[in-house]
């Protein structure tokens, strides 16, 4: 039966919408339901973080980085700390490290969870968006008491970290990993094996391995792909060798794969600060977390590439640093930016549903894409 | 964990093909002070790599470029390309095999008052080595060659350059500002962009 | 008569008072502090909103959540105008109340909402805890109380 | 409705007169129970789901929060209405009432008590699935009249859904009518009176189920809620509704909860006669007139009690499921529900036939 040849229809899925995590609009041409093109337009939540870095100097920075990327505030502050460190060849103490590496992995956890909720809600199931928001608080509520603030940290300094772990945060983190493994469990109950899931998510997306490498996809999107590319592994910063944890990786390349490995990292990451706060906890005494850096008449000179391993894939920052009080220039390599890029190519021929589904399981958020 | 100093991996690349070397100025020229404790293991590791760059040295194409060593970290290699062969150079590092640099991982544009320069950031995971290649552009005639066919990557990243920057890419698919909106006079992350301030 | 108009005005108060739809309309950090508001341990479904319209025509208490930049402004403007009359906008976080720390040092920030379309409260912070955009509710609605309902209180 | 009309006659107004006033009394006060149910679904809905999510739903409004959803139908009321410019004014204006008095229409045919069965028409099963479909042109000029593109995607998603779904109710329905012998609802609750076991649901369970996924297509509940679908069509096909054409419309579409369900009971869960067989109004036996209503009362109680069930079994899936994809409803009412029905006509008929034997 030849097809019916139906008129296009061109519907924008505009900047205010309930699916696309914050502001970017979608024009689809639909051919009856199944997507024919997707044209993405950016640029709603552009705010010129690169320009600020050019008029402020190194320590006025600091706080603007962590708004790159809001859900995870830890990850841009260590790429940027981490550049001048490099540059002015600081070396940071072992308790800094193991904070930094705590911090990190539970803003991983916390940036999963809520991109967890948001999918769910996406497909239509409105309860779990509510449950993982509880484990989320719970998270929120240790980096309250531990930086002062719930999403905006501003925690790292160069040479350290401003604030040294107390007990009662150790042991509120201890009791939230312990807790999270059950809580994890009831929300896989409720959604990996639910038939509805598994027909929305099967097949849905395929990212070929060819198009990731060609669009540098990093992340939990490529190692959906079969590609086993961590940077935690193949170039171990802070802690990261001498902690095992093993990185996830499935085959079949579609929206289910993508889920299934970011249940696996939630895993990962609190297996991870589990181990850390075992070391934290036996040596509680020594205190020396900063080393006396001072930040204020800061003048590194050179180019750093500093990489990390953000809750999205590989964020880089490039220091362009001439020895004056202010970087030359600061430039943020971020993973939804590349991540974009691709929804025209592997959302071809899905219905309008399906679309929602696939830009639901790359995990963008417009923060990263607009800078 | 990656800083710029100085090492000459493409030392064998020289002899194969007649590349001059260009010291890179002043500004950016990295204090080489001794590899601190961190990095000695990189050091070694490194030193494994070389072996394998020199049995795949294969002398088929014809590379005319004056790349120019610049004292990077043992992980990544600048390399300083005029403008007119640069597609020819990223093909030609994508395709052979003794590179294999298949991932461009960002394009990094910058104002350097006398001219635009663009660093191309290449990464191999064959190799685990990443490569950064800089051109340099005037600012009367700011025009290069697209290169989003071989990376389509750079499609949206041309895109952003040309939005911030100003730097027209020729036979760009489709060459438009993302970030700005369109009748958004002027090009911000250049210099000589003013920021009106308030009182 | 009397009596009669003054016992609907105040049933129209009452009822305006305690169900206000808020259009789901978040661009940055401060549209995920009004998710985790509408989510369950601060939640905004006690006072009758947790309904998050999708669409502006029902909407009739916009929260404009996050950073206003040049580019969104006209679709902000036209978001405004669907919306039914007695509608209510609460400037959400820094950013929105006065552009924030991108006043002066970013090029395509709009400093302020307040100079597009007309604000009834301001929630500074950047991003505002949830307590605090409960808060702002709270304000909103005391001030509905009071003023006259028909008028529009610039 | 007769109480009024004997009042009536001893004005002796003349007997048209009568006809009508009576009928306009009855159109009226079931609207207004409509209403109050329907406030009371809502709320219940979102205190019900409020649960589920460990919050704690509306409780600002009157005591506990119980006058919530009054609170936003008068909201809804004062609201201003738009029109939008480039939508057609008349079709924009008659759907919501397309879709609202079909629903009205729909709770007169359901017998609440055994005194309703005396005018309730013979083929009243059947009438109510012909009523049904009526929304359903509600439902497409609302969605094409208002002229956005979600709207008239909702509106057409909406429209093949219920069509798609209409098949198998009536095969379903064709299959309990042949087990009880007769098109009238009244005579089939009479046919399930006594002890519960002998309800339709045991010897139909299949028809049951099939029924019952049917209704949730056809009610756009979750996990089949496409046309308001508000990930993807923003708001469907009452995208651009607001004030009371929105109330209208968000007010049939619980309504038509509540009926389907009670249809639902009334067919499978033996309608109003209770459970246990024997009602509690007859222990009285006190034989005036009084006895008579208290039996009316308990019937409604009974038939509320089972539909709320039904009801707290829908919201139930809509709080743990996510939504299907369209394409694989139709699949699923093409492919799976039709045939389903028709063997389970065939399983009622040889039920029918080995009961006639024994």
């Amino acid at each position: 039966m030849e097809k019916i040849l139906t008129d296009r229809m061109r519907i924008n899925i505009g900047p205010q919408h309930p699916s696309t995590h914050g502001v970017m609009r979608m024009i689809v041409d639909l051919d009856g339901e199944t997507v024919e093109n997707v044209e993405t337009v950016i640029g709603y939540l552009h705010r010129g973080m690169e320009k600020m870095a050019e008029t402020s100097t190194y320590i006025q920075y600091l706080p603007i980085v962590d708004r790159i990327d809001y859900l995870s505030g830890f990850f841009c502050s260590y790429a940027y700390v981490n550049g001048i460190e490099l540059l002015m060849d600081i070396e940071i103490s072992e308790k800094s490290k193991y904070i930094r590496t705590i911090t990190m992995e539970l803003n991983r956890m916390a940036s999963h969870l809520l991109w967890l909720g948001c999918f769910m809600m996406d497909l239509g199931a409105s309860s779990p968006f509510f449950y993982t928001f509880i484990e989320r608080e719970k998270i929120l509520d240790i980096f309250e008491n531990l930086t002062g603030n719930r999403m905006m940290y501003n925690y790292y300094t160069f040479g350290g970290v401003k604030r040294d772990i107390d007990k009662e945060n150790l042991y509120a983190i201890k009791k939230f990993s312990d807790e999270f493994v059950f809580a994890l469990k009831d929300l896989e109950e409720l959604i990996n094996y639910n038939p509805i899931f598994i027909s929305r998510t099967k097949n849905l997306g395929i990212l070929e391995k060819e198009c990731a490498y060609a669009y540098s996809i990093t992340g939990v999107n490529l190692r959906a792909s079969g590609i086993k590319k961590d940077l935690r592994k193949d170039k171990p910063y802070l802690i990261y060798e001498n902690i095992e944890f093993n990185v996830p990786i499935s085959e079949n390349k579609d929206v289910q794969a993508r889920y299934i490995l970011r249940i696996k990292e939630l895993k990962e990451s609190n297996k991870i600060v589990q181990q850390c706060i075992d070391w934290l906890l036996t040596n509680l005494n020594n205190k020396n977390i900063i080393t006396d850096v001072k930040p204020l008449t800061l003048k590194p000179e050179g180019i750093a590439i500093s990489e990390v391993e953000s809750s999205r894939g590989l964020m880089q920052c490039i220091i362009y640093a001439d020895g004056t009080l202010n970087p030359y220039r600061i430039k943020w390599r971020t993973p939804s930016f590349y991540n974009v890029q691709i929804i025209n190519e592997i959302s071809k021929g899905y219905l309008l549903s399906d679309l929602i589904a696939i830009f639901g399981s790359l995990d963008i958020i417009m923060p990263e894409v607009d800078r | 964990m990656i800083k710029i100093r100085e090492v000459d991996l493409f030392e064998n690349l020289k002899r194969k093909f007649d590349i001059r070397i260009e010291n890179c100025p002043r500004m950016f020229l990295d204090k080489g002070n001794e590899l601190n404790s961190v990095q000695k293991d990189m050091k070694c590791i490194v030193k494994r790599e070389y072996s394998a760059f020199d049995e795949h040295l294969t002398d088929d194409t014809e590379l005319k470029c004056d790349t120019e060593l610049n004292h990077i970290k043992p992980d990544i290699y600048l390399l300083r390309v005029k403008k007119e062969d640069i597609r020819q150079i990223l093909r030609y590092l994508k395709n052979s095999e003794e590179y294999f640099f298949e991932r461009l991982d960002c394009m990094v544009c910058c104002d350097r008052k006398k001219d635009l320069e663009i660093m191309y950031l290449l990464q191999s995971d064959k190799y685990n080595v990443k490569c950064g290649i800089r051109v340099e552009i005037d600012k009367k005639e700011n025009q290069i060659a697209t290169v989003s066919d071989i990376f389509s990557n750079a499609n949206l990243e041309e895109r952003e350059i040309y939005d911030l920057f100003g730097i027209k890419f020729i036979n760009h698919p489709d060459l438009k500002r993302i970030f700005m909106p369109e009748d958004f006079v002027g090009h911000p992350l250049r210099k000589d962009f003013i920021i009106q301030r308030l009182n | 008569m009397k009596i009669i108009m003054s016992s609907i005005e105040k049933l129209y108060k009452w009822s305006r008072l305690n169900s206000l739809w808020p259009l789901t309309y978040a661009t940055s950090c401060c549209g995920i502090e009004m998710m985790s508001v509408s989510a369950s341990n601060y939640d905004i479904a006690r006072f009758g909103s947790e309904v998050f319209r999708g669409s502006p025509r029902q909407a009739d208490l916009l929260i404009v959540a996050g950073t206003l930049t040049l580019k969104m402004s006209p679709i902000l403007l036209r978001l405004y105008e669907q919306m039914a009359e007695p509608k209510y906008v609460i400037a959400m976080g820094a950013c929105a109340c006065s552009g924030g720390m991108y006043r002066n040092s970013s090029y395509s920030v709009v400093k302020g909402v307040d100079t597009i379309i007309p604000v009834d409260i301001y929630l500074p912070m950047c991003p505002p805890k949830p307590e605090s955009l409960i808060d702002a509710l709270i304000k909103l609605r005391k001030k509905l109380n009071d003023k006259n309902p028909g008028g529009r209180f610039v | 409705m007769y109480l009024f009309q004997e009042i009536l006659l001893k004005y002796n107004f003349s007997d048209w007169f009568i006809f009508i006033a009576g009928l306009v009394f009855y159109f009226i006060l079931i609207t207004i129970f409509i209403i109050i149910t329907v406030l009371i679904l809502v709320l219940f809905e979102r205190k019900y789901l409020a649960m589920f999510t460990r919050r704690i739903g509306p409780n600002r409004t009157g005591i506990r929060g119980c006058l919530q959803t009054i609170a936003d139908s008068f909201k809804l009321l004062f609201k201003e209405n738009i029109k939008p410019a480039n939508a057609e004014q008349f079709l924009y204006f008659i759907s919501p009432l397309i879709v609202f008095i079909p629903v009205i229409l729909l709770w007169l045919i359901i017998p609440f008590t055994s005194e309703s069965a005396n005018y309730q028409s013979q083929i009243s099963s059947f009438l109510f699935l012909a009523v049904l479909s009526i929304p359903v042109f509600g439902v497409l000029t609302a969605g094409c009249s208002s002229m956005s593109k979600y709207s008239i995607l909702g509106g057409i998603r909406s429209c093949i859904q219920i069509i798609s779904s209409e098949i198998p109710v009536s095969l379903v329905l064709v299959s309990v009518v042949i087990f009880t012998g007769t098109l009238d609802l009244n005579n089939i609750i009479n046919f399930q009176s006594g002890i519960f076991l002998n309800w339709n649901i045991f010897p139909n369970i299949l028809g049951f189920v099939i029924f019952f996924i049917c209704s949730l297509i056809m009610m756009n509940r979750t996990p089949f809620d496409f046309p308001e679908s508000e990930s993807e069509l923003v708001a469907g096909y009452h995208c651009e509704y607001s004030g009371m054409k929105f109330a209208m419309l968000f007010l049939a579409e619980y309504a038509l909860t509540f009926v389907i369900c009670t249809y639902m009971t009334a067919l499978f869960m033996g309608g109003y006669n209770s459970p246990v067989g024997f009602y509690l109004a007859d222990l009285f036996n006190l034989n005036n007139g009084f006895d008579y209503i208290l039996k009316n009362i308990e019937q409604l109680f009974w038939i509320s009690i089972k539909t709320f069930l039904l009801i707290m079994l829908i919201m139930w899936i809509r709080a743990s499921y996510p939504r299907f994809r369209f394409d694989k409803t139709l699949e699923l009412c093409w492919y799976i529900l039709i045939p389903l029905a028709v063997f389970n006509l065939c399983v009622e008929i040889f039920i029918k036939y080995l009961r006639g034997i024994l």
